[in-house]
């Protein structure tokens, strides 16, 4: 079977926020994702873990396989909220079958 | 009242998270045993006040506590707000979403004092559950409206639909709200057969749960970064101000001690569930850093330790 | 009845979860919470049975009613094929799943029935927890040869012991059959210890399930894009059929007024845990979205609320 | 010390699936994986979330790293299952140390 | 007492999960649910023993019986530790990991031996709950020793701190002597309101639980390739060997029958969660699969099957 | 908004192991990461699955973006480790915007 190179986008977001990631990946014409839960993590504001009985501040990880050019419109469409919503946004390229489904 | 709070197995656990958590041991209780906890408390305290409001009727206390709940939730974060900005030094984002925060109240705050003061022999009504439901929000409201004035309403516009959704059909609210309208269809005799449960296992339920607090707390403090001096202090002040004003009001008002201690009680106490939920979503430029350790690295314990004893003693002297 | 079942706090909480979830709350009870919940239910409703028989002793009626629900749950698939395929219009592979679900059997179902008869004065006898495990698996044998008739048995070849085992050593099956023998074995007495998690607690752990049910069903709903007004009218019309069948048999042959209102409760109860699991391993190809969300999400709610009083007054008129 | 080119392959697929994709591993002679918990997501089916009692569509992630000729016969013995069974498969290159072990 | 033990719903608890997990039933237990259980168990068994020593006051035997405990914990790894190199085979890194384990002790062992002896009119003191958590750590740290003779301490020194605090003030040590001292200080009077949760509910509990044990028991042993032969034969011979020298010890020493009793199961017990994680960071060298199969996967089933029942019968010959 | 390229690390390691890995990524300059749960696995010493009571074999995925020259460091300072504590590391490029960040 043959693979064809597509963009694996991950997104890292508080769980409030996961749903106007959704969003904005519905705008770039995305529909499809999978969300993974995080346990822990640290970066600059300091180290949190899973233990909070508050969601606000864990994260999840978004997955969603695209096409180059919907990539692309996601990341134009994303940019104002990277700074604002502290959100990490990272895109690589991935081969897959059946590309014509992203 | 504080030596036998110190005693009280309660504070006791919630004492032993604290410790445990400075001392970085690894002791933790996994997140969805807590929430089922709380799932499980807001329950039995919903049950409760529903029952006990289907067997005493709609008093004209209710009315007033009610009343007095929403105007102090709604109007408690001005006075916050402009603290956190001028001795605070917050930016208006950041002391909006803060003064939120000290307009709500605290769930586990709330059940915590009603144990305590019933040991001390002070019964308060179950409809203060309902109050406390009323509490939850008018504060996000003020908060938001506070992180907005003189603005031109940016992206906020979009995600409207979103946060008046998150505000008025949270989790909490709905489960706490429904609860106390199931005790209230089905009375006292019709919540009988599932009494064992909600009723009896009830303190030790929230023995466990405090000694997850404890833990929460704890580990918020050592691992922020966002806390000053200044800031601190006022996790400090806030509750006392906020907790005086309600005991105060409560008394004005005619209501009986136990009812007054307890609005002073929920006045004092700052929201760390539904509130750091909303403000992520309305305000993510605000730092959940602030907020968080605010509220629950120091008030929430400054609350269960000190006030609650103080604020029942402030209602004793009033009385 | 209904009225009765609809100031019950156990449905009441199912209402309750049902509006939360319509209204798109965010409450939502952690999955590990879910699953520890239904493992304690299948645990005493398993320990019940085995006591209860191990007190009572292997009776005709037993035996009776173990062989009608076996052969139900064997039989009433077809039919419900049948109509699926021609009024429902789906294609063979997921009439067949659907069909498999609408023969097995839903163990909330039962459990609420069991309250809600017994608030009634109609006291199921123990073993029916018994009968109800036996009435989980014949449904899927049926479904999968409905399924591959006339099919040259493809890729199906390599998982066939998967299948067996996932049937026949599904958790669920396992868990009732295990307690009902655990019962069995250390009967009344040496339960005694035991008694006051597994009797006392039950009711009130049921309320928070059915909380969660409700929640699960009324997304389910709102998540699915394949539900036709066909494949919702047949959600209701297939478990009016089973139950009515359910219960004449029962009656017919000889089967007490309980007993026999249970059979048809049970027949008319569709799987929503065991069975669509076995189907996702055996027929990957049919779509969970349909069979999910008729038999959650229209059947379940339809039963709690409507088919289980109904089916009890009709076993009255009959018995 | 030394990296060289591995693949890493994820494969997102439905819980009580997860043996069946297993196996197709090892068929492909690819004996290590680990697989990860799917919170939520959504897809041209609709969306899915975990509170659900019946594991039937909570999907997992599996990852594993291989060499480029197993992920190459694998994806060859997935293929089939690939539509029936709506998987989801991506492969990436990766650095890896020890690279002998794969 | 072995068919006493074998009727008891307790065991039959454990059975079932052993053979569910070797049918490789996919019955599951989910972990929050399971850490969750286990945090109750330990918070019941601390209360429990302060309380009862809140009752009795210190007495000579438990000072008597503490330091045995140490005293013990800290030298059986020295023979398990050469039986493990000469008759198991092992090296030194994972005969001394092993050794550790043996030399520690089993939480779910001893409650279910509590309860177990209790069902036999054996009354075990409340404070053997902190002999019990004094004997997890001196193992861990003869364990290193041995591992660590003769070698130029390599990587370890750095994280050597992180290993004392692992030792010192893991979640359970805490839990265990945290829920001990708040029995000491709220005494049978204040902890009588959160009595219902932690007394009434305790059996029923540690039945979820070991039939959660059983499932991890069986699927330990079935995915292990690390055990030999000779090593599943040390698996008993080890518990064997220590729980006779310390129900002699104890009997020697003059303690009455169920203390000595007691003393000699906890020194037949190996530990499966503190040991395993200290090691998992001190000597990350050694193989899980080794010392997790043994402990959780043999030395666990048979000390609950046959060892509980054997001691107890060795100390009323004794006695 | 432009993307350039950074390093994705992934490093499967045991729950009790995580603080030291964290270590290591300190030490080699990188303060961000985020952790990501397990639930199940197999290799070369058998197979585990998340239903443990002992977190002792459960491992986590730590996955942390950073720039190509802290990504080398951190091999050459977590090398020792990798063998002794049966780590498991891949490196991939990833896009990322914000580049400064990491
Ligand atoms: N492009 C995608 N990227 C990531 N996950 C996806 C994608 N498409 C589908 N999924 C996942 O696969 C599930 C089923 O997809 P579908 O069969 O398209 O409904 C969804 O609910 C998602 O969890
Ligand atoms: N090639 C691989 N890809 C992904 N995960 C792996 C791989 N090899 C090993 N693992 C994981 O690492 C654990 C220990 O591996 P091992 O040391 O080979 O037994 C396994 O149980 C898997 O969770
Ligand atoms: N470089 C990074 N790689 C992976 N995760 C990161 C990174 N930086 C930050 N994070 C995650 O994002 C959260 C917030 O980061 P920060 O805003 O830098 O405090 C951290 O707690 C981590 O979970
Ligand atoms: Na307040
Ligand atoms: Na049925
Ligand atoms: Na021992």
């Amino acid at each position: 079977m043959q693979t064809v190179t597509r963009k694996k986008i991950e997104i890292l977001a508080d769980g409030p926020l996961m749903p106007r990631v959704v969003a904005a990946l519905a705008e770039a014409g995305i529909h499809g994702h999978t969300v993974v839960p995080a346990l822990s993590g640290s970066g600059r504001t300091g180290q949190w873990s899973e233990e909070r009985l508050t969601g606000a501040e864990t994260k999840q990880l978004l997955w969603s396989i695209a096409s180059a050019e919907r990539a692309d419109a996601l990341v134009q469409a994303i940019a104002p909220l990277l700074t604002s919503h502290r959100l990490l946004l990272a895109i690589t390229d991935v081969e897959v079958v059946r590309g014509d489904r992203f | 009242m504080i030596a036998d709070t110190l005693t009280s197995p309660i504070i006791l656990f919630f004492i032993l998270g604290l410790a445990a958590g400075f001392a970085r041991s690894d002791l933790a209780i996994p997140e969805a045993i807590a929430k089922g906890l709380a799932i499980y408390l807001m329950a039995a305290i919903g049950l409760k006040g529903g029952v006990s409001v289907a067997e005493s009727g709609y008093t004209a206390d209710l009315g007033v506590s009610a009343a007095a709940g929403i105007a102090l939730s709604f109007l408690l974060p001005l006075p916050a707000f402009w603290l956190l900005r001028s001795l605070g030094r917050l930016d208006r984002t950041n002391a909006a979403a803060v003064a939120a925060h000290y307009g709500s109240v605290s769930l586990v705050t709330f059940i915590t004092a009603n144990e305590l003061l019933k040991g001390e022999g002070l019964l308060v009504p179950g409809y203060m559950a309902a109050v406390l439901a009323l509490m939850e929000t008018p504060a996000i409201i003020a908060g938001l409206a506070l992180a907005r004035r003189g603005r031109p309403q940016p992206a906020v516009a979009t995600p409207g639909g979103g946060l008046l959704h998150e505000v008025f059909l949270n989790g909490s609210v709905v489960l706490l709200v429904g609860s106390f309208l199931i005790g209230l269809i089905a009375g006292k005799a019709g919540i009988a057969p599932v009494a064992p449960v909600f009723e009896v296992g009830y303190k030790g339920i929230l023995c466990l749960f405090l000694l997850d607090m404890g833990l929460i707390a704890a580990r918020r403090l050592l691992g922020t970064r966002a806390l000053t001096m200044r800031l601190g202090a006022l996790a400090i002040s806030l509750p006392l101000i906020n907790g005086v004003v309600g005991v105060l009001i409560g008394s004005m008002l005619g209501l009986d001690q136990p009812t007054a201690a307890m609005l002073g009680i929920l006045t004092a106490s700052a929201s760390y569930i539904a509130v750091p939920a909303a403000m992520r979503l309305a305000l993510p430029e605000a730092d959940p850093g602030i907020y968080l350790s605010m509220s629950l690295g120091i008030t929430f314990p400054f609350n269960i330790v000190v006030g609650i004893p103080l604020f029942a003693a402030l209602a004793r002297v009033l009385g």
